[in-house]
């Protein structure tokens, strides 16, 4: 099993807050790693460091093996992160097949070409109708982003980072706002995934990360108290008290 | 209290909601359920004013509602948690709290700055803090508190619990159950079925934009079956 | 020492004057967020409205009454009648739109006044000059202005941030619709902000109009200067405005008397005097491209 | 049904009243000769290519072969050679820009005003006269100030210290407070319009009027500009190829008939020029019969025959004034207003420098 | 598809006719007029390329106009005096020169522009822009060889070979066929897959970097393109003209060709082209009617901003039934 995330030692402050404090944590290939914690402990900030949305205060980060610290997100990404948003972050005007063919089209390159037709290119539309087909957005395809319901966009959203064959897919909250039916279908699609690409899970929906995770990160106030397989956090009193309540447990 | 009867409703060309009727009386916690993109929001949205209806009426208090533009339905008595937090992200967390709070209905034990950073000492930490820059959590409980800061008669929470950690929830519902217990008026929109069934008194089910099903929390029970199709659980 | 002194004053006055003209344009264009290209033709109007009456009734106090109300009874019509209907558009919509207005109202202005400047003086109490230091008369005026801009920079930043109105403003700008779903009739309060936007416009034409020509056109010269302080200071902040008026104030002001000397100890005298002149024109822009370069959101930029 | 003749002025903006002050004037001075007529007027809005969108369509397509009426130099450069291209005549009530009065000189372009320079000569010579050594000259920072500030230092002779302003600027506390560090014997500005109002009130809000004496040329203090600002001009000496006070016969019909038809307002130079030039156009008119053909009416234009409200009045060999020139001051009337009062002549029967690069 | 090639083939053939028609009906000054709105129509197109389908407001895009119409204006001025421009490149009076010049130099200029503004986004972009763009314009001020403020004169149109650019027509039909082939090239543009990353750049940048475009690349490429369209216009505007003068490079021109755009209809193809023509032709003919002609015109834009989202263009896809856009 090779690493394909290591961060060491990383801290993010804003002002007098310190949101991560000397956070380490690896992701191995082929696993997911689920990140749970409080409300503002810092998980969305750990996972805007590791896109490149904000530049780390202290440590080091590094993907397959190559330091990612210095880097921007765009170049990030060509080395194979992927990234879904907390809040759905889409192209509202154009139509979900055209947001899909988007991220194929950049994967695929040619992107300076002035004088071909984008609808001409094959080799793009084939790999979208057929990524479409797979999922329930299929018979969606045609329609405007802007009037998908949530739960259509949160899909869109996997499926646009997927389109990217990233080696790392970060993905905060990818359940937040989905029905139960939609969280289910949700699960499914990460799970199959999951043999192509390792994940950094952040959720707060205990069903999902329990039922993906292979192993948890527990942040609490910009620092990991526990990591470790779904049994042990579970158990964990520390983790129980600062987290899970009762309800869950 | 809320009379909702035969709600149909668009967005442009396409039509969004086509038939929805419930009532919440005084005192009472009714769900909206359904799945993704079934109208559940929509609906809120079309008793608030945010969303011209093309049909149906909206009687509160027996009074009817409908047309009136969002800020004369709000000052009724309508305190909005919205879908997506919607906070004001270039106002601080007190400013958010403050700027649109209200007592205009003089009930007995107001909701008060203090009252709310009780609730959520976590606002109280970060008061002086813009409130873009909170975490998704927090933003979501700043929705809440800014909505009992207007003192509302009647409650809606849609989605209210979107992000938050699993404790947090447990004490919103906490919240939600004292409110109840104080004969506070709630319209809920969750997907944790299980706290659903146990907090509220009623619940409709929307399916497609049209209210398919309505029963109480027993009915719930001894309708699985055809509960389980139309909401998956 | 003393010409140092006077030109540290005149960059100062400059200063608060840029801010008095931006002040209006950070309610209506930095805080709601309108981009409003007519702000130089509410000035106008004060201006046209204050000279008129004051000619008429020979009072200055008179002609300062009477160019608030006019400039703020536009800003109001202008709202109700205009901008309301683009707070959901694209802002490109206001730019059409303010443009639209801004030859309205010139035009306007020719059928009613004519095309001739208008003639406007100070009153008497302030027309002489203080003597603040041995050798240095300074015109009263001058001082006078300095004192309005200072209130109103006190006054607005008051407003913005410590009233309730001000909140909601800002709420209002980031997000109408839920600001009406609280409760608050947004409608009345875009309003009346947009009003006293204007009517701070017109007060800035008012205090000008016995500096420089009240004529058709005179908003036009100085609005392109207001959004340049707005920007600089920081879009939506009152402090940011007040800071890059004075900033630019003193810069322009310096720039103008002493680079050209300077420039003259190492080329000819007139080229040294145009080329010194030429880069204080540019000053302000070459300001605000470095600042922004720089800081992209300005000085002060307000969050999130 | 008279002869049409094509006015191209700025009316638009702030210099909106120089247009119409031309317009008007110039169709008092054609009424004044009695020949048919027809002013087909529009707005250039002071832009080259409004200017040259106007004048093709009033040549080409309403047939007309005079144009005038020009303000600004910079649409003058524009549509003055097109005109000439199609053969039409140009005769100018305003600008006289120096590229066009030497070297590129042209038969079928007439300048009724001045050339520019001279303008700006006259205060030069005016400054001198009064046996001022040092002066201070501020003009803003482009081409026309350049000139003017040239123009100035060529006829007096001592020392000149420059300043420039900006092209829009309004506030001039700073040049206020150079001016007085400088303590020069005289000051000369050239600043029209809305920025010689703001100027000459900043002026006597410093406290220089009165303390270091004032020369301006025509255009920074004509009679809109005195009414706009009031006491703050009284003492500025002025230059001037015409003032309201001239004893003859040709200016006090203009100003007769200039109250008559506009009593509000008051008569400035540029409407004085537009007046000249309806005296012009039309004594050509009369000479050649109404309508003629393009060669007989310059012909007659050349020969410039009529009576000038200036006095002297003569083309030189570039189609440019040989006029005389004059030094007024401000003093208040009876009514405590700013008026111009002539005090005598400062050059006699001069044309410009540039006529002698003009091969014609 | 067929429809449009059948409704463009169609206005072309309508613009060329304009001369015959004209001299056939005696308002030869249409042929100036329909002309200069080509121009102005091209120049509001490039700018609608940033603005429209990349998101960037610029307010400094006659920057560019005027230096392209400058590259003309000076090439001709040396030519004319036989001398070299700052002693090394000599002058020409060839359009087959001149444009590409025009387009060169105004390209380097928008490189220059843009790389630094776009450093910056949203309203500060379009304040950065507009910096830029009064600075060049008081560098051209102060260019005292060419003329300062008042400009240089262009005494002949460049020339093409085998043609007569002294006679109005030809002149009108080589801006024609200029423009058409702009046009083309656009259309060509915002299909392209760049064009399609442009758009995507417009919705949600920061969505385009998470998918991994390195954004600012593309944004100064368009940016860049578009500076140089605006050059080509500007150069035929002075060949037009026979003039350049900073008017050109002033910033109420930028926002006038920013009116264009928005009121022919922002984002799509042809309506920089109908907004050029409606502004122009409604000045030029109402300032025929009355000298106080801003207050109809002013009225007249008001009215399409109130009564129609998306300009001229959308009331024409409404009239004649089409989708819009
Ligand atoms: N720009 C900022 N300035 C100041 N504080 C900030 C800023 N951004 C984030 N914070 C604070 O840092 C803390 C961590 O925020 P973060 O968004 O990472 O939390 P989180 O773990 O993702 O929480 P949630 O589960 O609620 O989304 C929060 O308390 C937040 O208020
Ligand atoms: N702004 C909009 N414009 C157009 N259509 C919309 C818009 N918002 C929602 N819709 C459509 O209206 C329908 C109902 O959406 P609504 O948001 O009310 O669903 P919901 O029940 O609240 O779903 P969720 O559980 O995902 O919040 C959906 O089909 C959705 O696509
Ligand atoms: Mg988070
Ligand atoms: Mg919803």
């Amino acid at each position: 099993m090779s690493r394909v995330l290591e961060i060491a030692g990383l801290v993010k402050s804003f002002g007098g807050l310190t949101a991560t404090d000397h956070v380490s944590l690896t992701v191995e290939s082929g696993e997911i790693h689920a990140l749970i914690g409080p409300n503002g402990a810092g998980k969305s900030t750990l996972i805007n460091q590791i896109c490149g949305e904000l530049a780390p205060s202290a440590g080091r980060i590094h993907l397959a093996g190559q330091d990612i610290t210095r880097l921007r997100a765009d170049e990030r990404v060509a080395l194979g992160l992927g990234r879904t948003f907390q809040i759905t972050s889409l192209l509202e005007d154009m139509t979900v097949r055209q947001n899909l063919g988007l991220a194929v089209q950049v994967r695929e390159g040619r992107n300076f070409a002035f004088f071909d037709n984008v609808a001409r290119r094959r080799e793009i539309w084939d790999e979208t109708d057929a990524a479409l087909a797979e999922t329930a957005l299929g018979p969606r395809a045609g329609v405007l982003v802007a009037d998908l319901s949530h739960g259509e966009k949160k899909q869109l959203e996997l499926l646009m980072a997927l389109a990217r064959r990233p080696r790392l897919l970060l993905l905060d909250e990818p359940m937040a706002g989905l029905g139960h039916l939609e969280s289910q279908q949700m699960i499914e699609t990460l799970a199959a995934a999951r043999t192509g690409c390792a994940m950094l899970l952040v959720e707060h929906d205990m069903e999902a990360v329990f039922a993906l995770a292979d192993r948890i990160s527990v942040l609490v106030y910009g620092r990991i108290i526990a990591v470790g397989k779904a049994d042990e956090i579970r158990a964990n009193p520390e983790v129980r008290e600062a987290y899970l309540g009762e309800e869950e447990a | 209290m809320l009379t909702v009867h035969a709600l149909e409703a668009a967005y442009g060309a396409s039509q969004a909601l086509f038939g929805v009727s419930f009532d919440i009386r005084d005192g009472e916690v009714v769900t909206l359920m359904g799945r993704n993109g079934m109208g559940k929001t929509t609906t809120v949205r079309a008793i608030m004013g945010q969303l011209p209806l093309r049909g149906g009426r909206v009687e509160f208090d027996g009074r009817p509602i409908s047309g009136l533009p969002p800020e004369k339905v709000a000052r009724l008595g309508f305190g909005l948690v919205p879908e997506g937090r919607q906070i004001f992200p270039t106002l601080t967390v007190r400013e958010n709290l403050v700027a649109t709070a209200a007592h205009r209905l003089k009930t007995p034990n107001p909701w008060t700055l203090n009252r709310i950073y009780e609730l959520f000492p976590r606002l109280n930490e970060r008061a002086r803090q813009m409130a873009g820059t909170l975490s998704g959590g927090e933003q979501q409980m700043l929705a809440v508190g800014r909505a009992l800061m207007t003192n509302p008669r009647l409650l809606i929470l849609d989605e209210a619990t979107e992000g938050l950690a699993p404790v947090i929830r447990a004490e919103i519902w906490h919240v939600v159950e004292r409110l109840k217990a104080e004969g506070q008026s709630i319209l809920l929109i969750d997907k944790t079925f299980s706290v659903l069934k146990r907090l509220a008194d009623r619940h409709f089910i929307l399916e497609k934009g049209r209210t398919v099903w309505s029963g109480s929390s027993a009915d719930l029970v001894n309708d699985h079956d055809r509960v389980q199709a139309w909401v998956g659980v | 020492m003393i010409l140092l002194t006077e030109q540290l004053l005149n960059g100062l006055q400059y200063g608060v004057t840029l801010f008095l003209l931006a002040a209006g344009l950070t309610l209506i264009f930095g805080i709601m967020g309108v981009i409003n290209l007519a702000h130089g033709a509410f000035y106008m109007a004060g201006a046209f409205a204050a000279s008129w009456v004051a000619i008429q009734t020979g009072s200055f106090w008179g002609g300062l009454l009477a160019g608030l109300l006019v400039s703020g009874l536009i800003g109001v019509l202008v709202e109700v009648g205009v901008i309301r209907r683009l707070y959901a558009r694209d802002h490109l919509d206001q730019v059409l739109a303010t443009f639209a207005l801004i030859l309205i109202l010139n035009q306007g202005t020719v059928l009613i006044f004519g095309r001739q400047p208008l003639f406007s003086s100070m009153p008497e109490i302030f027309s002489g000059s203080v003597e603040i230091l041995p050798g240095l008369p300074y015109p009263v005026y001058r001082l006078f202005v300095i004192v309005v801009g200072l209130t109103v920079a006190a006054g607005l930043y008051l407003l913005i941030n410590r009233t309730r109105i001000g909140m909601l403003v800002r709420a209002g700008a980031t997000n109408r619709e839920m600001v009406r779903a609280l409760g608050v009739d947004i409608r009345r309060l875009y309003t009346t902000v947009f009003g006293l936007g204007a009517l701070l416009a017109g007060l800035a034409g008012v205090m000008a109009s016995p500096i420089v020509s009240v004529q058709v056109g005179m908003g036009d010269e100085i609005i392109l200067a207001t959004f340049v302080v707005v920007v600089i200071g920081g879009v939506g902040s009152v402090k940011g405005a007040f800071v890059a008026g004075l900033l630019l104030g003193l810069a322009d002001t310096m720039l103008r008397a002493f680079l050209p000397s300077l420039l003259a100890q190492v080329m000819s005298g007139p080229e040294a005097q145009a080329l010194g002149t030429g880069i204080s024109s540019m000053g302000i822009y070459l300001m605000m491209a470095i600042v922004l370069l720089l800081r992209p959101r300005g000085l002060f930029a307000a969050q999130g | 049904e008279g002869t049409k003749i094509g006015v191209i002025t700025t009316l638009s903006g702030p210099a909106g009243y120089l247009g119409e002050q031309i317009r008007d004037g110039m169709k008092l001075g054609l009424e004044a000769t009695g020949v048919p007529f027809e002013l087909v007027v529009e707005d250039d809005g002071r832009d080259p290519n409004t200017g040259l969108q106007i004048a093709d369509r009033m040549m080409n397509e309403e047939g007309i072969k005079l144009l005038t009426g020009i303000v600004f130099s910079n649409v003058a450069m524009a549509v003055v050679p097109e005109a000439m291209d199609l053969g039409a005549l140009y005769v100018s009530p305003n600008a006289g820009p120096s590229p066009l009065a030497g070297a590129k000189c042209n038969a079928n372009y007439f300048v009724v005003s001045w050339q520019n320079d001279s303008l700006h000569e006259a205060a030069g010579a005016a400054a001198k006269g009064r046996g001022y050594k040092t002066a201070v000259a501020l003009a803003p920072n482009y081409q026309a100030g350049k000139d003017a500030i040239a123009g100035f230092s060529r006829e007096f002779g001592g020392e000149v210290s420059e300043i420039y302003t900006g092209v829009d600027q309004s506030d001039f506390a700073s040049e206020m407070a150079q001016i007085r560090d400088r303590a020069p014997d005289v000051v000369f500005q050239f600043h029209p319009g809305g920025q010689g109002i703001a100027f000459l009130k900043q002026y006597q809000q410093s406290g220089l009027l009165g303390a270091v004496p004032m020369v301006v040329a025509e255009p920074s203090f004509d009679a809109v500009i005195l009414k706009a600002v009031g006491p703050a001009a009284l003492g500025v000496i002025g230059t001037t190829h015409w003032g309201a006070d001239f004893d003859n016969e040709a200016s006090r019909q203009m100003l007769a008939a200039w109250s008559a038809a506009y009593p509000d307002k008051p008569l400035t130079n540029y409407g004085q020029q537009g007046y000249d030039t309806g005296l012009l156009i039309g004594s050509a008119l009369q000479q050649v019969g109404g309508d003629a053909d393009v060669d007989a009416l310059r012909a007659a234009l050349k020969e410039a025959n009529f009576i000038s409200t200036r006095g002297n009045f003569a083309f030189g060999p570039n189609q440019h004034p040989v006029q005389d020139w004059f030094v007024t001051e401000v003093v208040a009337d009876e009514a405590g207003n700013p008026k111009s009062v002539t005090k005598g002549k400062i050059r006699e029967q001069v044309g410009d420098v540039y006529a002698a690069d003009c091969k014609m | 598809m067929r429809r449009e090639t059948l409704a463009l083939l169609a206005v072309f053939a309508v613009l060329a006719l304009v001369p015959v028609l004209a001299e056939l009906t005696g308002q030869t000054s249409w042929t100036r007029l329909v002309g200069q709105a080509l121009i102005y129509g091209m120049a509001a197109a490039s700018l609608n390329f940033i603005l429209g389908y990349g998101g960037m407001i610029s307010f400094g895009h006659a920057t560019f106009f005027g230096i392209g119409g400058y590259v003309v204006g000076i090439l001709y001025f040396h030519f004319d005096e036989g001398t070299r421009f700052l002693g090394i490149i000599p002058g020409t009076g060839q359009m087959l020169l001149t444009l590409p010049a025009a387009i060169l130099v105004s390209g380097l200029a928008a490189a220059l522009v843009g790389a630094l503004s776009l450093r910056t986004g949203g309203v500060q972009f379009i304040m950065i822009t507009l910096a830029f763009a009064q600075m060049f314009f008081f560098l051209f001020i102060s260019l005292k060889t060419y003329g300062g403020e008042d400009g240089v004169m262009v005494r002949r149109t460049n020339s093409l070979p085998g043609l007569n650019m002294r006679d109005k027509a030809t002149l009108y039909w080589v801006i024609l066929v200029v423009a058409a082939g702009y046009y083309l090239f656009l259309r060509q543009l915002v299909r392209s897959s760049f064009g399609q990353i442009i758009a995507g750049i417009r919705q949600n940048e920061r969505r385009m970097t998470a998918m991994g475009v390195a954004t600012y690349r593309y944004k100064l490429a368009a940016f860049i393109l578009s500076g140089m369209g605006a050059g080509l216009a500007g150069a035929l505007m002075v060949n037009f003209l026979r003039f350049a003068s900073p008017d050109m490079l002033h910033w109420t021109r930028s926002g006038e060709l920013m009116v264009m755009v928005i009121l022919g209809g922002v984002g799509t193809l042809a309506g920089p082209f109908v907004g050029a023509a409606a502004l122009t032709i409604i000045e030029t003919l109402l300032s025929r009617l009355t000298e106080h002609w801003m207050l109809p015109v002013g009225v007249l834009l008001l009215a399409v901003v109130l009564l129609s989202r998306g300009g001229l263009m959308a009331l024409i896809a409404r009239m004649t039934g089409g989708r819009g856009k």
